[in-house]
């Protein structure tokens, strides 16, 4: 053996040994990931179908509509608050944006005459609405000091009711069929994928590369270091409810797209399931931890659960205890990467 | 609908001589359902110059409770009450007795195979029937052989256990129809959608109908099914919805179960109104589900 | 130009907090290029004035000048921008990120597309460190640092701001004289470079070695200023508590009686080894060392709250100690270092904090608590400790750092331990309220109690112990007995590791 | 006029002085109770039936529930943490105790040939279970660390398929006069309203003077420092989830008294409910913050609320738009008392 291949062996083995390292290092800092990879490997075991493409493209698919909600809600959370609106307001978006992009035929009886419209205008509309109704829960809980709480649990109520009296009750469907392809595929990959992907950089970036990002973390990690830095609290945080509000929104129009019509009562409880994801994620309610891969990986954990129960054929009044059952288990498991050795 | 839902209820309740009001206690304005059964109700008011006051439980029995009894002691003339939860209504039915004022369930039936008691009236169906219409529509379609999935309302109403409870009666019957999965999509076509999705990987080409408790989770399968390129499989839903009426004319919904909840409200309010004004109408009125298939649905 | 322009001057600032005036009238004037003290006993008004400056409490009224100009109405922001910044009495650490975040927070650099670079805040931070030569991985996150380390960064950071005026409000209190010294010779650079500093601190000591002026605050009330060199320590005395203090280490010899703790070959694989001591009745075992040789960890295992393994002997029996709640039944008492994390409950007022301890004895037979016994010893503790507050039922958030402390000594008096453990027990006490608290400390002694006291100022436990277990690394590297002649130098000998090894 | 009746006029102006400011102070403080005697004012007067005898038992009767919920949620969230389980335990501890409690002819498929039991024994048994469920949530966030928020999540969930199990989904009934006389009147003062009372008492004299209420405070004040001073912060963060627990099967049976049946959907989202009125007494999520009163004039503004917007006929759809501006609203006055002046 030559000296110079003797050496490469060595480096090999270095990096092997070091991957496996960095590899055992990142399994105890991101529990939860080892937990996702447990969950997987187990599902695929018993029901090996879990693993084709189609599948997996579909178990993306619905972690799609409250993993976007859940992007939001780790700004929220990081930055110790929480956003208990975000149900009703991807159902008001959403039913606002569909209203305005049904079908000409369906002539709406909420624009009567307008005709279709491009898809910019419903999405728009969400989006907008979504930040407008966010940035009220921010300016409202920054303005007045109410808790973040009671400011978004009353939006929680008020945007619901709105939905309710913009329908009348009823479901907005017909939609434009460039619409309902936004619930279709791109290629072979869905393009409700495609949204969370790019939300998902989006709010990396957002979070770890802007100045805003940092001032999150400041304010959920320590509220009073910010002030004395001269971090504007009330401007970030009608900023941050903002864009947790734009996320609904965004979340709404996959919702239609997918679903090819809105219900004034869609999405009751997602907010429950988005501040779960996060939860799993490790953005901690004690504010300043928070990351966009938590998010991520916590919504997956709910998914591939839903997804793998089904697949198991678990009775349904089963399911939701094993689900309860796994996501406290789950959670347990990521915390031991905290355990501090006494 | 909306259109007329703000403007009758805010006016004051009872307080001019003649005009009389209808107090409706709805069980979940939320459920697109229930917005029909409170538009008849509406209605008839309307058109006979009644005062309505709609009141929401959004699904919490004690809030009708408290709903009721309120308005039994802001004086209304007469109740329409959808029940919550139909084991329930003992302390409604009493508190309204107690006040001798006229009180007409509607939609959901406490009394089961019992006659109501003196000034208490029903008008609806039996949801058990809707369950045994879809499983009697789906034999004649599919044949004695398949597998079914059940798409199932919040586990926990009676609509979802009595339809479920129907589809099992008639499917049971046959020996080659086997029930894959029965799940809840809580009446969301979105987690109709999504399960249904899943019952693809899980069950494949295996799986040959889905019935559905309501229309919204049928319509949801429906398009899960389509993105997968499926159109083998039968789906059927109850309530006939205009976009459920849609998809049984273009094809992709195998059948739906028309519960003419329209008419419900309407005849229940005017049952109350006749009470009311001192007339004795008869304490049950039934108003039967109609099966709609791609044969019938232009006449509804 | 015949006088120099001020660059500070605050005119008549009244401050008033519900229920609390905290400044009557205080003034203060700062001229360029000079280190300007600023002196009052705990809850005189220092910090509130100074938060009046920097624009986190606007005052109610007053007038401020800052380069000449009256400045009203403007946030923290503003002030930073104006050329003001401070360090914080109350440390403000963004605990879960890296510490350049922490200096650049609000400021961070930006790259062209305006997001931020964190590779030149990586390098800026790396200069800041190096100025204050702390050799820490700008990357590391604040929580893994030192309280003397988070301090070391606070000043850093209030210095990059590149201000005109900086204020530093007791910035030695967490720092031992290595970083003391390191802090002072960076005051004197930014003195040449003509910059201004306003110092807060409780320790004498420093005021005359490094400040040109002093102001004195009594009662949110401005008294005097005066040049430092002009001034006595007896003067500065008078003129903050108004009367004189002549013992400042009140120590009587008293009558030392049995072994009451024996600590024995205690080790936690991390932070310290064979730990063995024994302190007896009525004595009181001062331990020294630099900042992280492993004392506050000692104790802590000590007191139950923190695992190790080796044995503890009271009154000769071996006793099991596994939580604060063991370590209370066995009469022992833990003032803590940090009073922030592990001392105050900020929101609760000072009642709960006073008697949260002491709990149990307040149950009546019928299992409900005596509110009136608990009050009576409130009421009596804020007496004995002059505690300056307008009543029990204040947040202790409220109260001044140094008063608050005294609200946690009271804690633990009132648990009449027989064994006290103290970290750093006048740490931010003002010089009226050390001398009481030492007095305090003699006369528990005097009554047969056990003390072990760790502090990092060396003439305190030079003039209150009766032998002195200094630490290095973990190790006793030695336990003296404290005589007349004994020097600062022979117990920095042992502290720094240059004995390895003397027992007494 | 005589030097001693001027002394006494003085006396008395003072003491009218005193008596004023200290009502000033009252509602500074208590801002929250003069929201509560606005809206009651405002209410009665548009409709004067607001304030007959019945309709004020009606109102009390009708916060009873989550009146009760609310005052373990206190204990829970001023140690700072909550729980989400409380409606599903509810539910959980409703249907075991129903099943308990049905009258012999409706002889039930749960216990057959057991026969008519006396009320004590599904009081007992939702008290119990109710406490051991909070337990073990108690016990699971404070041995493994994870967040209540999950802890209490996870249980919501598996409580709820548990009670679908138990029952098969459907409601049980027919349960016996003893208990449903429990939601009648004693006296003319209802029951529901007599059973709240007594829950309040002794929740004040548990939070206020009691050892266990001291560490409360202590453990949501500062975890830290309370472990410090001797507290067993494990141990009392136990009890407090099981109090909070034993309280939910308490409004089980109030539940179950006043409905006469026990549904396993029975209180979905009262959580929500509860913890609202928990925030709109005034106690904090940051810890360490709450009073007993608090949670009753909480529950008490929400039952006012539904209560009058139901007389005063307004539409379903705004009736939550409007209770979420009120609940919203109610806490920004309250906010006021802290309110610095600049
Ligand atoms: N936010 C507040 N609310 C009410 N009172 C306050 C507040 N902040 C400070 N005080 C009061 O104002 C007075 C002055 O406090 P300050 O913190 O300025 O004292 P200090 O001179 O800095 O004392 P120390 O040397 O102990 O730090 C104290 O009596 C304190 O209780
Ligand atoms: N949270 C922590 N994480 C990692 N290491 C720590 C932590 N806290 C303390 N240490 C380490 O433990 C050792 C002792 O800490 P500490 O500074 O408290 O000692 P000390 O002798 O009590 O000093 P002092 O009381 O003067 O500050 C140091 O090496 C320190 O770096
Ligand atoms: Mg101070
Ligand atoms: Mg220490």
């Amino acid at each position: 053996m030559s000296k110079e291949t003797a050496e490469q062996t060595m480096n090999q083995n270095e990096t092997n040994g070091k991957a496996k390292q960095a590899a055992i290092e990142i399994l105890k800092k991101y529990g939860i990931v080892f937990v996702l990879i447990l969950m997987i490997i187990g599902i695929s075991i018993l029901r090996p179908n879990f693993l084709t493409p189609n599948n997996i493209f579909n178990v993306l698919t619905q972690s799609a509509i409250f993993g976007i909600m859940a992007l939001g809600m780790t700004l929220v959370i990081t930055s110790k608050g929480i956003d208990l609106s975000v149900g009703s307001v991807l159902a008001l978006t959403g039913v606002v944006a569909a209203s305005l992009g049904q079908s000409a035929s369906a002539t709406s009886k909420f624009f009567p005459g307008l005709g279709e419209m491009p898809l910019i205008v419903p999405i728009l509309a969400a989006v907008l609405l979504g930040a407008l109704i966010g940035a009220i829960n921010g300016g409202l809980l920054s303005y007045t000091g109410i808790p973040p709480f009671i400011a978004t649990l009353g939006m929680m109520t008020i945007a619901r009711g709105f939905a309710l009296i913009y329908t009348g009750g009823s479901p907005i469907s017909s939609l434009t069929p460039a619409f309902t392809r936004l619930g279709g595929r791109l290629g072979v990959v869905p393009i409700p994928v495609i949204i969370y992907g790019i939300m998902i950089v989006i709010t990396w970036i957002l979070l770890n590369n802007t100045q805003f990002g940092k001032n999150v973390y400041a304010i959920g990690g320590n509220i009073k270091a910010a002030e004395v830095s001269g971090v504007n609290v009330k401007k970030n945080l009608i900023l941050i409810y903002a864009y947790c509000g734009m996320l609904a929104g965004v979340a709404a129009i996959v919702f239609a797209g997918r679903v090819g019509s809105v219900h004034p009562g869609a999405a009751t409880g997602y907010e429950l399931t988005a501040i779960a994801a996060t939860t799993i994620g490790g953005t901690s309610h004690a504010g300043g931890i928070g990351t966009v891969w938590g998010a991520v990986v916590g919504a997956l954990v709910l998914s591939v659960l839903r997804n793998g129960l089904t697949l198991l054929g678990v009775h349904a009044y089963w399911q939701q205890i094993i689900e309860g059952m796994i996501i406290v288990v789950a959670v347990i498991i990521d915390m031991r990467k905290n355990a501090r050795k006494k | 609908a909306c259109g007329g839902g703000g403007g009758g209820g805010t006016e004051a309740p009872a307080a001019e001589e003649g005009a009389m009001t209808i107090g409706y206690a709805s069980s979940n304005l939320n459920d697109t359902g229930q917005t029909f059964v409170a538009d008849g109700a509406r209605t008839y008011a309307e058109a006979n110059g009644l005062t309505i006051q709609v009141q929401d439980a959004q699904e919490d029995v004690v809030r009708q409770q408290d709903q009721v009894k309120t308005m039994i002691e802001q004086g209304v003339d007469a109740l329409v009450v959808v029940p919550v939860d139909t084991s329930a209504m003992g302390p409604i039915t009493d508190a309204a007795q107690e006040a001798g004022i006229p009180l007409v369930y509607v939609n959901r039936n406490p009394f089961g195979e019992d006659q109501p008691p003196e000034g208490v009236y029903y008008v609806g169906s039996q949801e058990i029937v809707a369950g045994r219409m879809q499983g009697e529509a789906l034999v004649e379609m599919m044949g004695e052989e398949g597998n079914v999935g059940i798409l199932m309302g919040i586990l926990s109403n009676e609509g979802a256990i009595k339809r479920t409870e129907g589809n099992e009666e008639i499917l049971s019957q046959y020996p080659g129809i086997n029930i894959l999965a029965k799940e809840t999509g809580n009446w969301q076509r979105d987690q109709g959608m999504s399960l249904t999705e899943n019952w693809l990987t899980a069950y494949g080409d295996d799986l040959n109908a889905i019935l559905a408790n309501n229309d919204e989770m049928a319509l949801g399968a429906v398009q899960a099914l389509q993105a997968a390129g499926r159109d083998d499989v039968l789906v059927m839903g109850v309530d006939a919805t205009p976009d459920a009426k849609e998809a049984v004319k273009g094809g992709s919904l195998a059948a739906t179960v028309l519960q003419d909840l329209f008419g419900q409200g309407n005849m229940g309010t005017e049952i109350a109104h006749q009470a009311a004004q001192g007339n004795s109408p008869s304490q049950l009125t039934w108003i039967d589900f109609v099966p709609v298939t791609i044969d019938n649905v232009d006449e509804f | 130009m015949t006088e120099q322009p001020h660059v500070l001057e605050m005119k008549n600032i009244i401050k008033n907090f519900p229920g609390v005036q905290a400044l009557k009238s205080a003034e203060l004037t700062v001229g360029p290029g000079e280190i300007h003290a600023l002196m009052g006993e705990n809850g005189a008004g220092k910090s509130t004035l100074m938060k009046c400056l920097i624009g986190i409490h606007p005052p109610t009224s007053g007038e401020i000048y800052f380069d000449g100009k009256l400045i009203e109405n403007y946030s923290t922001a503003d002030a930073l921008n104006m050329g003001i910044s401070m360090i914080h009495q109350e440390l403000n650490p963004v605990e879960h990120r890296p510490i350049m975040e922490n200096i650049w927070l609000g400021r961070e650099p930006k790259n062209r597309l305006g997001l931020v670079d964190h590779k030149k805040m990586y390098e800026m931070s790396k200069e800041v460190l190096e100025m204050i030569d702390l050799k820490e991985d700008p990357r590391t996150e604040m929580r893994h640092l030192t309280v003397a380390k988070m301090q070391m960064i606070e000043i850093a950071k209030a210095i990059s701001y590149n201000a005109k005026l900086i204020i530093m409000d007791e910035p030695t209190s967490a720092l031992t004289n290595k970083e003391v010294d390191q802090l002072f010779s960076i005051m004197r650079k930014l003195k040449e470079n003509g910059k201004s500093i306003i110092y807060i601190s409780h320790k004498l000591d420093e005021i005359f070695a490094i400040t040109d002026k002093v102001t004195v605050l009594r009662d949110g009330q401005y008294i005097a200023t005066e040049k430092t060199a002009d001034l006595t320590v007896e003067r500065m005395i008078k003129l903050m508590v108004g009367r004189d203090i002549t013992e400042m280490f009140p120590k009587v010899a008293c009558e030392i009686g049995d072994v009451k703790l024996e600590v024995k070959n205690l080790s936690n694989g991390k932070h310290f080894k064979n730990v063995s001591f024994q302190v007896r009745k009525g004595e009181i075992l001062g331990v020294a060392g630099l900042v992280g040789a492993g004392r506050t960890e000692v104790i802590e295992a000590v007191f139950g709250i923190r695992s190790a393994e080796g044995e503890i002997y009271i009154d000769g029996e071996r006793v099991s100690i596994h939580s604060a709640e063991d370590a209370i039944n066995n009469k022992m008492a833990l003032l803590t270092e940090d009073r922030r994390m592990n001392g105050i409950f900020p929101m609760l007022n000072i009642l709960q904090n006073m008697t949260i301890s002491n709990m149990k004895s307040y149950v009546k037979k019928n299992k409900l608590v005596d509110h009136k016994k608990m009050k009576t010893d409130a009421h009596r503790f804020i007496e004995t400790l002059s505690v300056k507050t307008p009543g029990i039922y204040q947040k202790i958030e409220n109260l001044s750092g140094g008063n608050q402390q005294k609200v946690l000594v009271a804690r633990w008096l009132l648990t009449e331990p027989d064994i006290l453990f103290l970290d750093e027990p006048t740490r931010g006490i003002d010089v009226g309220a050390k001398a009481e608290i030492h007095k305090l400390i003699t006369s528990l002694a005097g009554q047969g109690k056990t003390i072990v006291m760790i502090s990092s100022e060396l003439p305190e436990v030079m003039g209150m112990s009766d032998r002195i277990m200094v630490m290095h690394e973990g190790r006793v590297t030695g336990i003296i007995e404290n005589r007349k002649d004994l020097t600062q130098e022979e117990i920095m000998r042992y502290a720094t590791g240059e004995v390895k090894e003397k027992l007494a």
